[in-house]
């Protein structure tokens, strides 16, 4: 039985749902995709007035196998490490032209990170009116799951294999937060799939803050991670909790905002979710060694951040996502 | 077919055009699963649908969901020990929900506010039935049917209606007031004959009411004292727990005014009369018993039945209470007691996984008392129906209460042995009542499955916000001597914040949660309700099925099926 | 079709003289190219701009191998290989130098004047440019001062401007008017 | 009337007068000048213009990309090393037939590093799927550059301008400007019919499967074929508003009895134009001028060559291991003819060096009685300045063991 005939006005109510729809279903993602998540609470925070450009990563291949687009928003994908630059492009195009379009560039971590990055800086550096989306899946993905820049320490992926003389990715995480922060733009974030509220109000803060902003979105890919599609929310939700994934705002390049953690998960209760983080779980010395690593970056997180809550503030990590009887979150 | 324009851009949203649905090996499904107060209600109350039409301030709508079970809720709300609240998954969070407090709170509305019954009056046509005993089982019986459509007459050996309600429960629990307004407006209802100072076997017998209604329901209540078949010495001057209790109720005072009392017994009898003796100005009262104080964390079988709230308020008024204790054997001096020797003691399943009380060897004391009082609990007196009744109790099935070998004839409420509380027996009286209407109607009767109630680990807690209950004042242990009402009600704002702190196990809280985190655009939000309860639908064209939806449904109310 | 070669140092406004040279040219009428032989070289380096000036439309693009005159603006580079090479026989060499002066050289004729001194004086700069185009203009007669004046109008103006006229004329009062008329039209290409 | 101007500064005033709404330019020798003159004139207000001066080639090109996109008449410039990394998303923005225009101040390719002339770069990027205009002197690249606008807009293609480098750019000539109200009545508003739009959200770039891909470059290479035409007429119709044609396609110069013709492209005709009226042995060619290099007019090529016994084809850059890159494809277009000349292909002048007016008379001396096509040759290369063992001919080295 379709869909259709089950409710025969289907069709009707996705026309007359009370959002945006950016992107819409039959996108080709993967079940439980994090990128697609984020793609889809950005665009809709931050649409229908928008144009995007976005570079070349699963988000240009699953959302646009021509004939068909998932996109509800003018997009244009051009390479790999222009997206910044397009974009800087039509905002250019846009501002001389009068109108009021916004402009936003989607670039995945290797597209922010490595090969985008020079575009990034120069876009910030020269001041255009652009909001930059980082959907940070700490990988190269849509080529089979290779390390970037922002890949974890001790991660697995297929070019950072464990093996007897390696625990993974040798080096850190490059704090990209830190390096947009040097460009003292007017307004840079970190967001997570996991708590949408607080993603939607950081695309708005920056869409009204105006200039190069910038949005660095955890996103977890059930595919490169190795964990079950259903476990995406839960997976970046426990990212922030243990304090792996800071979410802070910053404004002109000083720190104005965190999402304060209530109680302080354990690394390893993120990771053990992870197939990519299989190996420190081994039991040896060395496993135990990565393990108490990647605990002691959680924990400089959580003091260089001043993370740990009071256990007082309503908009924490427990409580930010409250939900109540008929709670519109998107009222 | 399709022609590639210049540089082979796309249209908005063609995406539609592919059905990833066939992607999907399981889906997701709205599931609506019975909350623990829901399954836990021996009246069959659905506390979370109220509380849910409380939270949006419909408050009479929250009543007619009430009494669309209960129509005792100012009653029950009051003298009820809420085992809806021992099963509360709130409970684990942080504290169950007050659902007494609330349902109380709608009771006392509906009384002020005269809300009427959701009943009209029957056809002339319509079916007559008998109900015999007006306690809370038969006035239960009698609301349903009719609200089924029959006639009833309801007879009752007292002068009036109410039943251990009226003559065992102590003034500061339930006000006389509250007790009289509440079955007045019941008594009231179209349809319904009531004649009170009638009792079967002397003022009419089982025959003539068979011979004149379509069916019976028998609910007489048990109002004799079961006899103490310990292996010892009886004292002389044994009284037991209910013939003080209800000598108290009715008379303002006990004949005794010893030194030292112990009670034998955990239920409400029980409490009730150790709060009495305290009130009577006895200063040393204990209550020994084999199951432990009701708390969070001790299983159900293992608390004592009174309600948990009565429990705390006997120990705070100086009750002692001697939890998983057995009596061994009672020390006298001639007829006169002086002390008993108690025994550790526990229910543990024997070799049938039947629950055994055991006594463990080598764990005697000693109490001094000079008054032993056993409150284990009241015989159905047979009289006028002694056929029915097997070992003092009238054996019925057990959903429906048919008498064994009986098509038209029901039984319920203290009389089926089973079971004793003032909830249990409003839900004797409406299952019988459904029943009379099924087999009036030529149904046959078949045992419901009772629900399976959503476990706390089917919840994503990770939504709800840690909110202690609000608390109903309650007068200081030291001013209560008299017959005032231990404990008020909540006010519209705590009855609300309740409301509120519902986590609505089981049911679509219309969170939006599904349809802000599907990654694929296949849950739709409706403006009313759908088909299946939610307030969402899952288009079925595009789910994958990635199971986000049900993982992060706060309530358990989606569940991903193959 | 007359070829010019002007040499210098990085800085001293090389091409800006051949750039001026060509413009007078166009301004009066002719047919003019110019352009630098880019190098590598930074400020201080030789350096060298190539100017052709015809009375048809100049279509080669080739480097300029066989001036019929040569610009110097550093005497210094007088002495550099290359900078006299190919030049045509009976062509003029005009080069900056201490004191106004003519001499034979390489089978041509080199005149001297101190440009570099006379920009310094009256626009305070070491730039020999405009005196020397105006030294040249007057020596071969190929187009009033006029011309110069108005190729400098389009890069200057104000006092700047005023001061390059004064200079233009202070350096042409320093050298022989047409003595180079009739060379002009034996190196012609 | 004509002025003395600096090709750089005429080609800035030329793009100023097309109104361009974003520019958008990394600096390389030798296009700098043309954008610091597109600054000034910014700077000046004289154009009113978003001037995006960003951090990379390949940004450039985005950025001209995003706002030709977006709306808006772009354009950029650049050389060598910055084409090639411009090169990925000049492909992009071809594909998705996307209406811009570069100048390419065509320069040498490192290594080794030469800032001089030849055309490596835009061959590098031949087959990008732009329109090659090449320009044979800066009076042809100011026209050229107002026709690319249009031609560009007309077809949904972007345009390469190619200027050679130094040779053109850093020349000072007279040259004529047109008028604004030329301009303006010759380009229409800038319009990209399937661009970004809020009301129309088109995606652009999308992923094509195996399934559509040949035929959506097939579009893509039939766009070009019929911008044949579109660069006819765009030159046909500037020469109308302006007196200046550039020679549409391909144009037929010096002596068209000749028997020889010597086929080029860019800046070095003019001199070899000189050589011949000066030749004295009197030796007249016809001169083929190639001015679209792409979309490659075959056709209208076969008909310049009717009539030809020889022609010579001088590349001005070289594909190492095959020689030169416009020579092949001449011979493959003249293939079709029923009696082709005989085509020599040699290139001369990379990395900037001089052409001089002997040039005329070594490629005519070099196939002088040659009875076969000959083996391509750099004609103005010394190998003796080679080691031995790397001149052309030399044997295969021992492998080291």
């Amino acid at each position: 039985m379709s869909a259709e005939e089950a409710h025969p006005h289907l069709e009707t109510l996705r026309g007359h749902q009370p959002r945006f729809r950016g992107l819409e279903a039959g996108h080709r993602a993967c079940q439980g995709c994090g990128e697609a998540l984020a793609a889809r609470l950005v665009t809709e925070a931050a649409g229908p007035d928008v144009m995007v450009a976005n570079a070349t990563g699963c988000l240009e291949v699953f959302t646009t196998p021509w004939p068909q687009s998932a996109w509800r928003l003018p997009w244009i994908h051009s390479v790999f490490g222009n997206a910044a630059a397009v974009a800087a492009g039509m905002e250019a195009a846009l501002k001389q032209q009068g109108r009021r379009t916004r402009v936003l560039a989607f670039a995945g971590d290797g597209g922010t990170f490595d090969i985008g990055f020079q575009a990034l800086s120069g876009m910030m550096e020269r001041g255009h009116d652009v909001l930059f989306v980082c959907f940070d899946n700490e990988a190269y993905m849509n080529t089979g799951v290779q390390r970037s820049g922002s890949t974890p320490h001790a991660a697995m992926t297929n070019t950072s294999p464990p093996g007897t003389a390696r625990m993974g990715k040798r080096h850190m995480k490059k704090d990209i937060l830190a390096i947009i922060a040097a460009h003292r733009i007017p307004y840079a974030a970190t967001a997570s799939v996991a708590y949408p509220s607080d993603l939607r109000k950081k695309v708005r803060r920056a869409m009204d803050t105006g200039g190069p902003v910038f949005l660095q979105v955890h996103s977890p890919c059930p595919l490169g991670w190795g964990h079950d599609s259903d476990l995406t929310v839960q997976v970046a939700r426990l990212a922030v909790q243990t304090g792996l994934f800071p979410l802070v705002e910053m404004e002109r390049g000083e720190l104005i905002g965190t999402l304060p953690i209530r109680e302080v998960r354990p690394v390893a209760d993120y990771l053990r979710l992870q197939q990519r983080f299989r190996h420190l779980f081994a039991g040896d010395f060395r496993a135990e060694k990565e393990l108490e690593h990647l605990q002691a970056i959680a924990d400089r997180n959580i003091e260089r951040f001043e993370l740990r809550g009071t256990g007082k503030e309503r908009y924490d990590t427990e409580g930010a996502d409250t939900v109540h009887r008929g709670g519109d979150r998107w009222a | 077919m399709t022609q590639i324009p210049p540089g082979a851009f796309a249209q908005p949203g063609t995406s539609l055009e592919f059905r990833t649905g066939s992607w999907r090996v399981q889906r997701p499904v709205h599931r609506h699963r019975a909350a623990p107060c829901h399954a836990a209600c021996p009246a069959g109350e659905d506390a979370q649908a109220y509380l849910a039409r409380v939270e949006v301030g419909d408050l009479q709508g929250a009543w007619e969901t009430l009494v669309s079970a209960n129509p005792l809720p100012a009653i029950t709300g009051r003298v009820c020990p809420h085992p809806c609240e021992t099963a509360c998954n709130r409970g684990q969070y942080d504290e169950a929900i007050g659902i007494h407090a609330v349902e109380r709170f709608l009771g006392d509305e509906a009384l002020r506010r005269e809300w009427p019954y959701p009943v009209a009056a029957p056809a002339a046509d319509a079916p007559r039935v008998a109900v015999v005993g007006a306690g809370p089982a038969g006035l239960a019986a009698a609301y349903h049917l009719l609200r089924g459509g029959c006639r009833v007459t309801l007879v009752e050996a007292l002068a009036a209606a109410g039943g251990t309600v009226r003559t065992a429960i102590p003034r500061y629990r339930l006000p006389l007031d509250t007790l009289e307004v509440e079955t007045a407006r019941l008594l009231a209802l179209p349809g319904l004959d009531f004649h009170p100072h009638t009792q079967l076997g002397r003022d009419v017998s089982l025959e003539e009411l068979r011979s004149e209604h379509a069916a019976l329901f028998l609910a007489p209540g048990r109002r004799k004292g079961r006899e103490w078949n310990a292996d010892f010495a009886i004292p002389g001057d044994l009284h037991t727990g209910l013939h003080l209790l209800e000598t108290w109720v009715a008379e303002g005072t006990l004949p005794d005014h010893p030194g030292a009392v112990a009670i034998v017994g955990g239920g409400n009898t029980a409490v009730d009369l150790s709060r009495v003796l305290r009130r009577q100005g006895v200063p040393s009262v204990h209550l020994v018993t084999h199951q432990r104080i009701p708390a969070p964390g001790v299983p159900a079988e293992d608390a004592m039945r009174a309600n948990p709230r009565e429990v705390a308020q006997a120990v705070e008024e100086g009750v002692t209470i001697h939890e998983h204790r057995g009596v061994r054997r009672l020390i006298l001096r001639g007829e006169r007691v002086v002390g008993m020797e108690l025994v550790h003691m526990k229910k543990l399943p024997d070799a049938d996984g039947r629950l055994q009380r055991v006594a463990f060897e080598g764990t005697e004391t000693v109490l001094h008392v000079d008054h032993v009082i056993p409150a284990i609990g009241q015989e159905v007196d047979p009289a006028g129906f002694e056929a029915l009744v097997e070992r003092g109790r009238i054996p019925v099935d057990p959903w429906w209460g048919r008498v064994q070998g009986q098509t038209h004839l029901f039984a319920g409420g203290d009389a089926r042995g089973d079971h004793g509380s003032v909830s249990e027996a409003v839900g004797d009286g409406r299952r019988a009542a459904l029943g009379i209407l099924a087999v009036l109607a030529g149904e046959a009767l078949e045992a419901p499955v009772p629900p399976e109630p959503v476990p706390f680990s089917d919840l994503n807690l990770h939504y709800f916000e840690p909110a202690p209950a609000a608390r109903e004042p309650v007068l200081p242990p030291q001013e209560r001597r008299g017959l005032e009402e231990v404990e008020g009600g909540l006010d519209l704002h705590g009855v609300r914040h309740e409301a509120h702190r519902c986590l609505s196990c089981g049911e679509c809280l219309a969170c939006d949660n599904c349809w802000t985190l599907c990654p694929d655009q296949a849950v739709l939000k409706t403006r009313e309700r759908a088909a299946d309860g939610s307030h969402y639908v899952f288009d079925y064209d595009y789910c994958k099925g990635c199971g986000i939806c049900a993982r992060e449904c706060p309530t358990g109310y989606i569940r991903m099926e193959s | 079709m007359l070829e010019i070669r002007i040499h210098g140092r990085g800085g001293q406004g090389n091409v800006v003289a051949a750039y001026l040279l060509a413009s007078a040219a166009i301004g009066d009428g002719r047919h003019a190219q110019a352009f630098p032989a880019f190098g590598a070289e930074r400020r201080g380096a030789p350096v060298a701009a190539f100017v052709r000036i015809g009375e048809t439309p100049i279509r080669r693009r080739c480097q300029v191998r066989h001036p019929g005159f040569l610009v110097v603006q550093d005497p210094s580079l007088l002495e550099v290989p290359g900078t006299l090479a190919g030049l045509r026989p009976g062509g003029g060499i005009l080069a900056d130098g201490a004191k106004p002066g003519v001499a034979g050289r390489d089978g041509g004729e080199i005149v001297t004047l101190p440009a570099t001194r006379l920009a310094l004086e009256h626009i305070g700069r070491p730039v020999p440019n405009t005196a020397l185009l105006a030294a040249f203009l007057t020596l071969t007669g190929l187009m009033p001062l006029s011309a110069l004046i108005h190729a400098l109008e389009a890069r200057f103006s104000g006092p700047v401007l005023e001061k390059n006229r004064i200079l233009v004329e202070t350096a042409a009062a320093q050298v022989e008017s047409g003595r180079w008329k009739e060379v002009v039209h034996g190196v012609a290409a | 009337m004509a002025l003395p101007l600096e090709g750089s500064q005429a080609l800035a005033r030329t793009v100023a007068l097309c109104r361009p709404q974003v520019v958008s330019a990394y600096p390389i020798t030798p296009q700098t000048h043309i954008v610091e003159g597109i600054a000034r004139l910014v700077a000046d207000g004289q154009l009113e213009c978003e001037m995006v001066s960003v951090e990379s080639e390949h940004s450039a090109a985005s950025v001209a990309l995003g706002a030709a996109a977006a709306g808006s008449r772009a354009y950029t410039a650049s050389a060598s090393q910055g084409i090639l990394l411009m090169s990925e998303v000049l492909f992009d923005i071809a594909g998705m037939r996307v209406p811009l225009v570069m100048t390419c101040a065509n320069r040498a390719v490192s290594a080794p590093l030469s800032i001089w002339n030849d055309h490596q770069d835009a061959m590098a990027v031949r087959d990008a799927g732009w329109i090659q205009l090449y320009c044979a002197s800066n009076q042809e690249a100011v026209d050229t550059t107002v026709q690319a606008f249009r031609i560009a807009e007309h077809c949904s293609l972007p345009v390469m301008v190619c200027v050679d480098g130094f040779t053109l750019t850093h020349t000072l000539e007279p040259l004529e400007l047109p008028d604004q109200a030329q301009v303006d009545d010759y380009l229409p508003a800038y319009r990209f019919a399937h661009g970004l739009d809020p009301d129309a959200p088109r995606s652009l770039g999308t992923l094509v499967t195996p399934e559509h891909f040949t035929e959506a470059r097939l579009g893509h290479h039939a766009a070009l074929q019929r911008a044949l035409g579109a660069i006819e007429a765009a030159d046909a119709d500037w020469a109308a508003v302006s007196g200046r044609g550039c020679g549409g396609l391909l144009e037929v110069r010096g002596d068209p009895q000749a028997r020889t013709g010597i086929l080029v492209m860019g800046s070095v005709l003019g001199t070899l134009e000189d050589a011949m009226d000066a030749d004295p042995r009197g030796r007249r060619v016809r001169f083929l001028k190639l001015r679209s290099f792409r979309p490659f007019p075959a056709e209208a090529l076969r008909r310049a060559c009717q009539g030809l016994d020889t022609l010579i084809v001088l590349d001005r850059a070289l594909s190492p291991g095959s020689g030169g890159i416009v020579g092949p494809e001449v011979k493959a277009a003249l293939m079709d003819m029923t009696d082709p000349p005989r085509v020599h292909n040699l290139a001369a002048g990379l990395g900037g060096r001089d052409l001089p007016l002997d040039l005329y008379g070594r490629l005519l001396e070099a196939v002088e009685g040659a009875e076969a096509p000959l083996p391509f040759t750099l004609i103005d290369a010394d190998p003796l300045l080679l080691p031995e063992a790397d001149r052309p001919g030399a044997p295969l080295p021992e492998e080291a063991p």
